[in-house]
């Protein structure tokens, strides 16, 4: 029975045992390599579309748990199996164009295993079901990614953002580990489901729950960048290589969400009562007195003004996407709030359109400082006359971040504030509202230099090769017709809300 | 038919106006002649429609302009133009045609040889057009439209010389105090429709009397629709426009300034006489009185000879109001016609005086042009005389009459109402007085100016028609075969008193309890023509009465008022008996303060003008500072507070960022300075998150 | 007083006196054998708490391992030729009052809160082969991805200390 | 303490005492490799909670095996944090985490 | 209730996608060929007029839609959007529903005319002509589609769309101050049309369409309160709920029209902004405020429109009296007309808030006369400042002799914004003062606002003087009278004007029967006393 068990699970756990091939296949070329060679990035794409091939064949098979209850195989890691593996393969594309790495000294073998083990990281960590399994995953994507910052082993910028990362990272996990423990400590396992059923039979100490949650809260908070514990996004992302950032904003973020949801969801499910509410939607009931939605309120609110409110100052076009990710890490927060599967499933389609915008965002900072050599947006003036596909594509990227209608962007915040005008949460749609406002300020601070302002210096037009324009415009253009034509996506979303183990 | 007539003589000016505003320049001679015939042509229409109407007919068309269906709550919504002809306005017609003509024809000689000649005369075309509109107009909203039409032109004419800039500030000063009269009588419009649904007289009067307009907002009504008439007659506080529009060409002054324009404010109130509630007709009487007293002290002290015939033009004016305030309707009525024809003789004397005097117009260096400008000479001499009400003129029997009308009515009503006829006799003898005394600086005397005095010779021939003729209308003999008595004139008779539809309760005291032998039942009278036997009755209503007893004193009380102002002006001017400037030493504040025009204008200036643009600049200081300066406010903030950085486009910053921006920036600043880089602040903050979040969450 | 309590005062004052040493002390080499101490405490704990495998497991690759790598790390970073080897603490006052509020909320929760504490019942002499068994079955999963973490964590540590 | 008996609270106020001076080490010291020091400490303070509930929790050994766990992350993060702290030593030639701040703002 | 189809596709949609289809081709031609680019624009935006003619022609004055829709006329109504609904979330039901009736008609010919005519003005933009022509065809989209269209997410979307354009015409192509100007306009309209973002989402949440089931956007559905969700939160009437509502919505439109508080973008707009665009910016965008307040507001919230009625005359009052004011004290020329749209916009808010026939009426036609007449004023700016390069009133005088011509335009322009009777702007403030007088609590505030009439004389004249009469300074010695292309801008303007003045049936009759509508539809739908009646 145990064997049988054990070969069923590994039939289903095809995408993350090709990664770690991959990774393995990596190390193992490289070594007949001296010189630098892309030869690494190749196989990752490689392992990345093998992956990506076994998760379409899963898609059909019934919400289960693998491996002893570690590991759930439903369409919510699906959902989010998918985003990492896009992900990553932009990042592959990214770390091929960009002019920092490829001028870098460093032989990109590493980078490449650590970004397939990231990306195990993340798909461990989208459909943990067990504690433990939940604090491996997270270890494993930090780890690899805390080496990713520091990739750049000669700049002290790259290797002083390792340094802040993997303190804070170590801090946040110890302090998630000893949340953990308590919560083991209350209730004797760390299983989800078995968590949920101690929680909703017998009556448990709040305080205690209470704090042990905050400690668990300090480690979803460092992977999501939420408020308090947001404090190392900042520094990082400026300091780390541009793809490494894009990595770190979309993927392990996305992670990040994925744990978070689904350990709110399903460990303080009350498995007792049904989830079905009057008007047909779909409603969660937490325990009784555990009010941790306005929690998540608090920090969405904190994250979101804090994130667009800094983000004005700033004129490091780096250092002014991290403090966007944050508001949006604070927008999806917000849709959290409503704890049913229309919020979600808002959260879904929001994560889905962010990466899109995110990643252009972040492709086009990458070819401007491969070609203009500078990071400050006031050193960008007039590049939209010399360069105007990159600049019209930056300025898509920009509105759909800000939400201006026509865009993917737009729809992705109609979704999350319709949900929670639906649910009556009016006040959190006006914060909103008026943080979308705020966010439009320094998004269109980009704008106004790259197109409002005639170039000073040489007026020269600066193209980019075809292969930099196709890249931009497949990120661009799912950003516009996203918003036109997001059907299929939002049906994608709904469906990938069930999570194994609830009703 | 006649209504075909009336609807020809209405749009021929507007045909010159438009031919002339177009193709004048083309046109020989500027196409002076085409205005001058086409006037004539009109004249000849207007004489034999008031040859054709009957004192009680009322020919009327009407037209149907907007038609905003029924609306909900209301009632049908429609607004109509119409065209009546009946006693009143075949006159005026007559009257306007006439004056209009001659001063087309003196401006020929008068205006020859300037630069925008053709325009001159498109303007007087227009102005013609528009003052036959109100002439002619059923409806309150018709007549208002052309009053803001006769508004514009007499803009255009005043500041026809717009070159230099006392016209400039004349024809805004004009337009605007016209407009502010203008405004009381749309509001006065707006209060008849509201309550009587309608805008035609006959329609209003009839509702009136089934009481849809009563009380308060009838006399209201009745006194702000006088304000149209205040504003465009020059009247009490809005008189202060007419001498300066004397900057404008003097055929124009004659035409406008004296006849036509300032008369139809009196036309205004002869149409809406019967709506006025007694209170409303003591205001108008008091404010025609105060008018005409002012007007007349200070043209005794002016120079210039234009502005003394505009104070006396304001004097008169007042007069005809005052008339009509007291009740006398048919001898208000009646000293408009009359004065229109020798006032416009006047002025165009003093056109001819300063077209041969070269364009100087200060009395006092003319004199002795008695031999030089015969005609010009004889025929002011006439119209100075039926001005001052001196026997055997028109001016003596209609001035007679309206204050045989301030006796009775001072009569009727007593109390303070004495005052009126005192005052009005006093205006009565300034009159006589002023004008004797400028017809002996001007003509009589030794020239006091050599060089301008050689030259001067007699107006040419076009400009001395027009003279003759008015003059000659100014005797008795074309209204009234007995030089005594005008009530048995024709005038009399074509112009009977009309009866009030006011409530009884807001009657005069002796206009009570007379309604039921009203004359002639106002029945809208069809197309049909000819004479309704019914129509003339003797009118037994008390006025009457008291008017009669008062004829014979009111007459020899003028006599001798007239006398009187006549004897002093030859004592000073003439004899030299008192030298005129000993008597001004004298009395020296008096002196000042008539020559100042009463400091209105300074009075106006300083007040309302200077108040007004003070106002506007601190609207404009509070526009800029408060509602605007809540965004740049908001920039000043973030500028201080920023001034560590300024690292910032500051043009964009200041302007951008509104209140809740500058909140948005300062808790930016704040929290952007949590960043302190180093890693262990981070985490004592996480640490303080967490403690923080605790103790929030321990109470739920 | 039996015994279990003596040993276990003395471990529990071994280790929280060996922790306080490894914070407060001026002198960073001081700190780092302290933690040896600490270690060695903590081992004791899980014995007495009779996690056989886990204390030894402890002492191996914690003191073994981790201290070791600890005091390679102290050796190569602080130049020990210039005498200033010891390292002031931040005077951050407010981050000590932080971090003593934490504290004392968490000791005064762990007290206040009953626990579920069973009745002790009769315990096998050793827990390995339970731990052998448990870790190939329930947590395999873990197990195997533990070893990719081991091997990442190898091949970064590697990349990061590689000079060219 | 109320019961002379050793207890489970009695092992949970170690733990919470080490994981408070782990902490003040994190947050004071300003030598890098300090503050992994007190990272360790931290890491042990859980352990001894996940074994100690184990052992009165009656939960078979469950929490032993996730100690085991948490040892072998312990390793790897050391082993990765000190490369880090290594690296920063050449570039920087200090390991005082507080003078390491010019990524800021 | 007829439809008219040209080549498949209703008329409506061709009016307002056709200038897309231009703004396509414009792109598509090479950025040398200005002239063909320029000609292409006038082009479509011709074609749009005479499809606006060929539209009032068919066009059936007795009809009165408001809230019944067969009383609109060439209807077009499909559903755009419809996302089934899955287990929990509903039906999302979006419907493409454009129609026209008394009320929108009047401007769909205003935006036709004032189209063609700012086009024609544009002709004089030397920079980078491809793109401003773009983004004029677009801007022209946006326009067109919020008169037309009668679903809220519909015209909301066009809402935004006019938005962008508009930030770029200003902000590239502007004066000095074109950055400051651009960023402060689009901030303050996108701050109102946050406003209705939030009211339309709460309208869609509480409603329920009597045909689908799902919620929906459909003006004319919302407008009957039995689609509105008994439990809902904009059900039933007169619930604070719903006044919080109304006041969202004013708040979105007032920053449009522009209302006292939220007017400080509109001078700096107009100041910064080349003359095509202040002529449309000035003769079509600020109506779409009170349009979108007389359809939305009224239709959807009567009973709160009711309630504020009295406040909504005094922002009307205020803005007159507020507008005259200013623009007295003002020395930019542009600025002054700036201000003085300020106040003409007040006579449209007064007459609206009387809820009479002839107010709203007044209030429509002074809308469209408002249009006309201040285009008109603005390229009377555009031709002085292409000339001088400076708008400083004080540094002109003695022009009327200079250019005479131009002088006799400018008469007309400057006495019909004074509301000169004869010509059109007298009507519709004379109706507008009449609807308002008639109504007794706002009588006093009518009587302050005729005061307005006497302000704007004294400042027009006093412009007129300064600028036109006196002596003409010497550097001013070059300047032309005005050339053939000004000639083809004015006279149109200057002909409507004067013929609306002296026969305004045409327009009046077209809107007649659908304000008598909307006056019944919000009168019946309240308790409340009405103010008039």
């Amino acid at each position: 029975m145990l064997t049988q068990q054990i070969l069923d699970g590994l039939s289903k756990f095809y995408p993350e045992t090709i990664l770690s091939v991959t990774i393995l296949v990596i190390v193992f070329v490289e070594l007949f390599f001296k010189k630098k060679t892309r030869v690494s990035g190749w196989i990752a794409m490689a392992g990345l579309a093998a992956a990506m091939l076994f998760t379409f064949l899963q898609v059909n098979i019934p919400a289960q748990t693998i491996f002893f209850q570690m590991v759930a195989v439903d369409p919510f890691s699906y959902f989010f199996k998918v985003l990492l593996i896009l992900s990553g393969f932009l990042i592959v594309l990214f770390t091929f164009l960009s002019d920092e790495i490829r001028s870098s000294e460093f032989k990109t073998q590493e980078y490449y295993a650590l970004l397939i083990a990231l990306t195990l990281g993340g798909f461990l960590m989208a459909s943990s079901v067990n504690l433990l399994m939940m604090y491996l995953a997270l270890e494993l994507s930090s780890l690899s990614s805390y080496v990713l910052a520091g990739y750049f082993k000669k700049s002290n910028r790259s290797s002083e953002a390792a340094l802040k990362y993997v303190i804070y990272g170590g801090v946040s996990s110890g302090l998630m580990l000893f949340g953990i423990s308590l919560i083991y400590g209350i209730c004797g396992s760390l299983d989800m489901f078995a968590i949920s059923a101690y929680l909703s039979a017998n009556p448990v100490n709040l305080i205690t729950l209470l704090i042990a949650i905050f400690l668990m809260l300090a480690g979803f908070g460092y992977k999501i960048s939420a408020v308090p514990f947001h404090f190392w996004t900042p520094d990082v992302y400026e300091g780390s290589p541009m793809p490494v950032t894009a990595l770190l904003s979309v993927s392990s973020k996305a992670a990040g969400f994925a744990m978070l949801i689904r350990f709110f969801l399903v460990a303080f499910q009350n498995a007792g009562h049904p989830t079905i509410t009057t008007e047909g939607l779909h409603q969660y009931i937490t325990l009784p007195g555990l009010h941790w939605p306005e929690v998540i309120a608090v920090i969405a609110v904190a994250t979101m003004t804090l994130g667009n409110v800094v983000a004005i100052w700033q004129d490091n076009l780096k250092r002014l996407l991290a403090y966007s990710s944050i508001a949006q890490a604070g927008y999806m927060l917000l849709a959290f709030v409503v704890v049913s599967p229309q919020g979600i499933s808002a959260m879904l389609t929001y994560l889905a359109v962010y990466l899109f915008m995110n990643l252009g965002a972040f492709f086009a900072a990458i070819l401007i400082s491969n070609k203009y050599k500078t990071e400050n947006i006031e050193e960008m003036k007039g590049i939209g006359y010399r360069s105007p596909l990159l600049c019209v594509s930056m300025a898509v990227f920009m509105l759909s971040l800000s939400g201006i209608p026509m865009t993917a962007g737009f729809i992705g915040k109609f979704y999350i504030f319709s949900a929670l005008i639906n649910n009556g949460y009016i006040w959190l749609a006006i914060i909103g509202l008026m943080n979308s406002v705020v966010s439009l300020y320094y998004y269109i601070k980009i704008l106004k230099n790259m197109f409002l302002i005639r170039p000073q210096g040489d007026t020269g037009a600066v193209s980019f090769g075809a292969g930099y324009s196709v890249l931009l415009l497949a990120l661009a253009i799912p950003t516009i017709v996203l918003g036109i034509f997001f059907g299929p996506l939002t049906k994608f979303a709904e469906y990938s809300v069930q999570i194994f183990g609830l009703k | 038919m006649l209504i075909s007539i009336s609807l020809l003589i209405l749009f021929l000016p507007l045909l010159s106006f438009l031919i002339l505003i177009f193709f004048g320049k083309k046109l020989p001679r500027q196409g002076d002649w085409l205005g001058t015939a086409i006037l004539i042509i009109c004249l000849g229409l207007a004489f034999y429609v008031l040859l054709n109407t009957g004192a009680s007919d009322k020919f009327n068309a009407i037209y149907n302009w907007i038609d905003l269906k029924d609306a909900p709550g209301f009632g049908p919504v429609k607004i109509n133009l119409g065209i009546l002809i009946d006693n009143l306005s075949a006159i005026m017609l007559v009257v306007v045609c006439l004056i209009s003509a001659a001063a087309h024809l003196f401006s020929t000689k008068y205006m020859e040889g300037d630069a925008k000649y053709n325009r001159y005369y498109a303007y007087l075309g227009i102005f013609t057009f528009s003052m036959l509109g109100i002439v002619l107009t059923d409806n309150l909203l018709m007549m208002y439209i052309f009053w803001e039409l006769v508004g514009l032109t007499s803009y255009l004419l005043i500041g026809f010389w717009y070159e230099n800039p006392g016209p400039q500030y004349a024809s805004k000063k004009a337009f605007i105090v016209n407009r502010i009269g203008d405004v009381g009588f749309f509001t006065g419009i707006m209060i008849v429709y509201v309550f009587t649904k309608s805008f035609t007289f006959s329609e209003i009067f009839a509702a009136i009397e089934a009481g849809q307009l009563t009380g308060g907002w009838l006399t209201a009504a009745g006194i702000l629709i006088f304000c149209g008439a205040i504003g465009k007659s020059a009247q009490f506080p809005l008189h202060v426009w007419l001498p300066d529009a004397m900057e404008g060409p003097t055929p124009v002054s004659a035409l406008i300034h004296a006849a036509t324009m300032v008369a139809a404010g009196v036309y205004l109130v002869t149409r809406t006489f019967p709506m006025m509630s007694a209170s409303a007709l003591t205001f108008i009487a008091y404010i025609g009185l105060i008018t005409a007293f002012i007007s007349a002290t200070i043209a005794i002290t002016q120079n210039d000879i234009k502005k003394v015939l505009a104070y006396s033009t304001v004097s008169q004016l007042g007069f005809m109001i005052m008339a009509l305030g007291v009740g006398a309707y048919t001898a208000g009525f009646f000293h408009l016609v009359t004065h229109a024809a020798f006032k416009a003789c006047l002025f165009l004397g003093a056109g001819s005086v300063i077209y041969g005097m070269h364009h100087e117009q200060d009395i006092r260096n003319m004199g002795g042009l008695k031999k030089k400008m015969r005609i010009t000479y004889l025929t002011f001499l006439m119209a100075t005389m039926a001005l001052s009400g001196v026997p055997l003129t028109s001016g003596f029997l209609s001035k007679d009459s309206i204050l045989a009308g301030t006796m009775a009515f001072a009569g009727l009503t007593g109390g303070f109402n004495y005052i009126i006829p005192i005052l009005a006799f006093l205006s009565a003898g300034m009159t006589a007085f002023y004008m004797f005394r400028l017809v002996f600086l001007t003509f009589h005397g030794e020239p006091k100016n050599k060089e301008k005095f050689d030259h001067v010779k007699e107006s040419p021939l076009p400009m001395t028609i027009p003279l003759i003729v008015l003059s000659v209308l100014s005797f008795f003999v074309f209204f009234s075969y007995n030089p005594i008595d005008a009530n048995i004139g024709w005038f009399a008779k074509y112009v009977p008193a009309v009866q009030t539809v006011v409530p009884e309760a807001q009657r005069f005291d002796f206009q009570k309890g007379t309604t039921e032998h009203i004359v002639n039942a106002e029945s809208p009278a069809s197309e049909t023509h000819g004479e309704n036997p019914a129509a003339v009755e003797e009118n037994h209503s008390a006025f009457t009465e008291a008017v009669h007893h008062a004829h014979y004193p009111a007459m020899g009380l003028s006599l001798f008022v007239a006398g009187m102002g006549i004897l002093l002006a030859f004592a000073f001017y003439k004899w030299k008996k008192f030298s005129a400037d000993a008597v001004a030493e004298k009395i020296k504040p008096l002196y000042t303060f008539s020559l100042n025009k009463w400091y209105f204008d300074e009075f106006y200036e300083g007040v309302i003008v200077k108040g007004l643009l003070m106002l506007t600049q601190a609207f404009r200081w509070f526009d800029n500072k408060v509602v605007d300066g809540v965004v740049n406010g908001a920039a000043y903030v973030t500028e201080r507070s920023s001034s560590g950085t300024g690292k910032f486009d500051n043009s964009f910053v200041d302007g951008l960022v509104n209140l809740i921006g500058s909140v948005v920036m300062f808790f930016g600043l704040i929290f952007r300075k949590i960043q302190t880089g180093r890693i262990q602040t981070y985490l004592a903050y996480v640490l303080f998150g967490i403690i923080l979040f605790y103790f929030i969450f321990r109470t739920m | 007083m039996n015994y279990y309590e003596i040993i276990f005062y003395v471990f529990a004052v071994l280790t929280v006196v060996s922790a306080g040493v490894v914070v407060f002390s001026r002198n960073i080499i001081y700190s780092a054998f302290a933690l040896l101490f600490t270690f060695t405490g903590v081992a004791g704990i899980y014995v007495l708490l009779n996690a056989d495998f886990i204390a030894i497991t402890q002492l191996l690759i914690y003191v073994g391992g981790i201290m070791i790598l600890l005091i390679f790390g102290v050796m190569l970073t602080t130049n020990v030729t210039n005498v200033e080897i010891t390292t002031q603490t931040l005077k951050a006052l407010p981050a000590t009052i932080v971090v003593a509020i934490v504290s004392a909320l968490l000791v005064s929760t762990m007290v206040s809160t009953k626990w579920a504490v069973k009745d002790p019942i009769s315990v096998e002499s050793t827990t390995i082969n339970q731990i052998g068994e448990l870790l190939l079955t329930k947590y395999l999963l873990p197990f195997e991805i533990a070893s990719i973490v081991l091997l990442i964590a190898m091949m970064g540590a590697a990349f990061l200390a590689r000079k060219n | 303490m109320p019961n002379f008996q050793i207890g489970l609270t009695h092992f949970l106020v170690i733990s919470s005492l080490l994981f408070g001076l782990g902490l003040f080490a994190v947050v004071t010291r300003r030598n890098a490799i300090m503050i992994l020091m007190g990272i360790e400490l931290i890491l042990n303070a859980a352990n001894i909670n996940f074994i100690a509930f184990n052992k009165y929790g009656q939960l078979g050994v469950d929490g032993q095996v996730i100690s085991i766990f948490v040892i072998i992350l312990a390793a790897a993060e050391a082993v990765i944090a000190l490369a880090i702290v290594l690296n920063i030593y050449n570039n920087f030639k200090t390991v005082n985490a507080d003078e390491i701040d010019n990524l800021k703002e | 209730m007829h439809e008219l189809k040209i080549l498949g596709v209703g008329i409506l949609s061709w009016i307002t996608f056709l200038p897309v289809l231009g703004m396509i081709i414009v792109l598509m031609l090479p950025k040398e060929k200005e002239k063909t680019v320029k000609w292409t624009a006038l082009g479509i935006t011709l074609l749009q007029f005479v499809l606006c003619i060929v539209l009032w022609m068919n066009f059936d004055n007795t009809l009165a839609g408001i809230n019944k829709i067969e009383g609109f006329q060439f209807i077009e109504k499909f559903t755009w959007i419809d996302v089934p609904g899955f287990a929990w979330t509903n039906r999302v039901v979006i419907e493409y529903f454009m129609a026209v009736d008394g009320l929108s008609m009047p401007m769909v010919l205003l935006t036709g005319f004032i189209g063609v005519i700012a086009t024609i003005s544009s002709f004089s933009i030397n920079k980078s002509i491809k793109g401003y022509m773009a983004l004029l065809l677009l801007l022209n989209t946006g326009m067109m589609g919020t008169f037309v269209s009668l679903d809220f997410f519909l015209f909301f979307v066009f809402w935004e769309i006019m938005l962008l354009p508009m930030y770029f015409l200003i902000g590239v192509w502007g004066g000095p101050r074109r950055i400051y100007a651009a960023i402060k306009f689009f901030l303050y309209t996108l701050f109102g049309s946050a406003f209705i973002l939030i009211v339309m989402l709460a309208l869609y949440f509480s409603s329920k369409d009597p045909t689908t089931g799902a919620h929906t956007f459909n003006v004319i559905s919302l407008m009957d309160p039995a689609n509105l969700l008994p439990g809902s939160l904009l059900a039933g009437s007169l619930t604070t709920a719903r006044l919080l509502a109304y006041a969202a919505l004013f708040i979105g439109f007032a920053i449009k029209v522009p209302i006292f508080p939220f007017h400080t973008w509109l001078p700096d707009a107009h100041v910064e902004a080349p003359t095509a665009i202040s002529v449309i910016l000035a003769g079509v965008l600020l109506k779409m405020g009170t349009y979108g307040m007389l359809r939305m507001s009224y239709g959807l919230f009567p009973e709160a429109m009711v309630y504020f009625g009295y406040a909504l005359a005094v922002f009307g009052m205020i803005n007159i009296i507020y507008g005259s004011l200013c623009a007295m004290a003002q020395k930019d020329f542009k600025k002054l007309i700036a201000y003085s749209s300020i106040a003409h916009m007040g006579y449209v808010v007064l007459g609206m808030s009387s809820l009479t026939t002839q107010g709203i009426s007044g209030a429509i036609f002074q809308m469209f006369n408002h249009g006309t007449i201040t285009a008109m004023l603005f390229l009377i700016v555009g031709v002085i400042y292409d000339r001088a390069h400076t708008r400083n009133v004080d540094e002109f005088g003695g022009l009327a002799n200079k250019m005479p011509k131009y002088f006799g335009l400018v008469i007309i322009g400057f006495f019909a914004s004074m509301g000169l009777p004869g010509l059109s702007g007298f009507i519709s403030e004379a109706l507008a003062f009449l609807g308002a007088f008639s109504v007794e609590p706002i009588r006093v505030i009518t009587i302050i606002s005729t005061l307005g009439i006497v302000l704007t004389a004294a400042y027009m004249l006093w412009t007129l003087q300064r600028m036109f009469f006196g002596t003409l300074p010497e550097k001013w010695s070059g300047l032309t009278d005005l050339t053939a292309r000004e000639y083809f801008m004015l006279v149109p303007l200057a002909v409507v004007v004067i013929f609306l003045g002296v026969y305004p049936s045409p327009i009046l009759n077209m809107m007649a029967t659908s304000v008598n509508q909307l006056v019944d539809f919000v009168s019946k739908s309240t308790s409340l006393t009405i103010m008039g009646w």
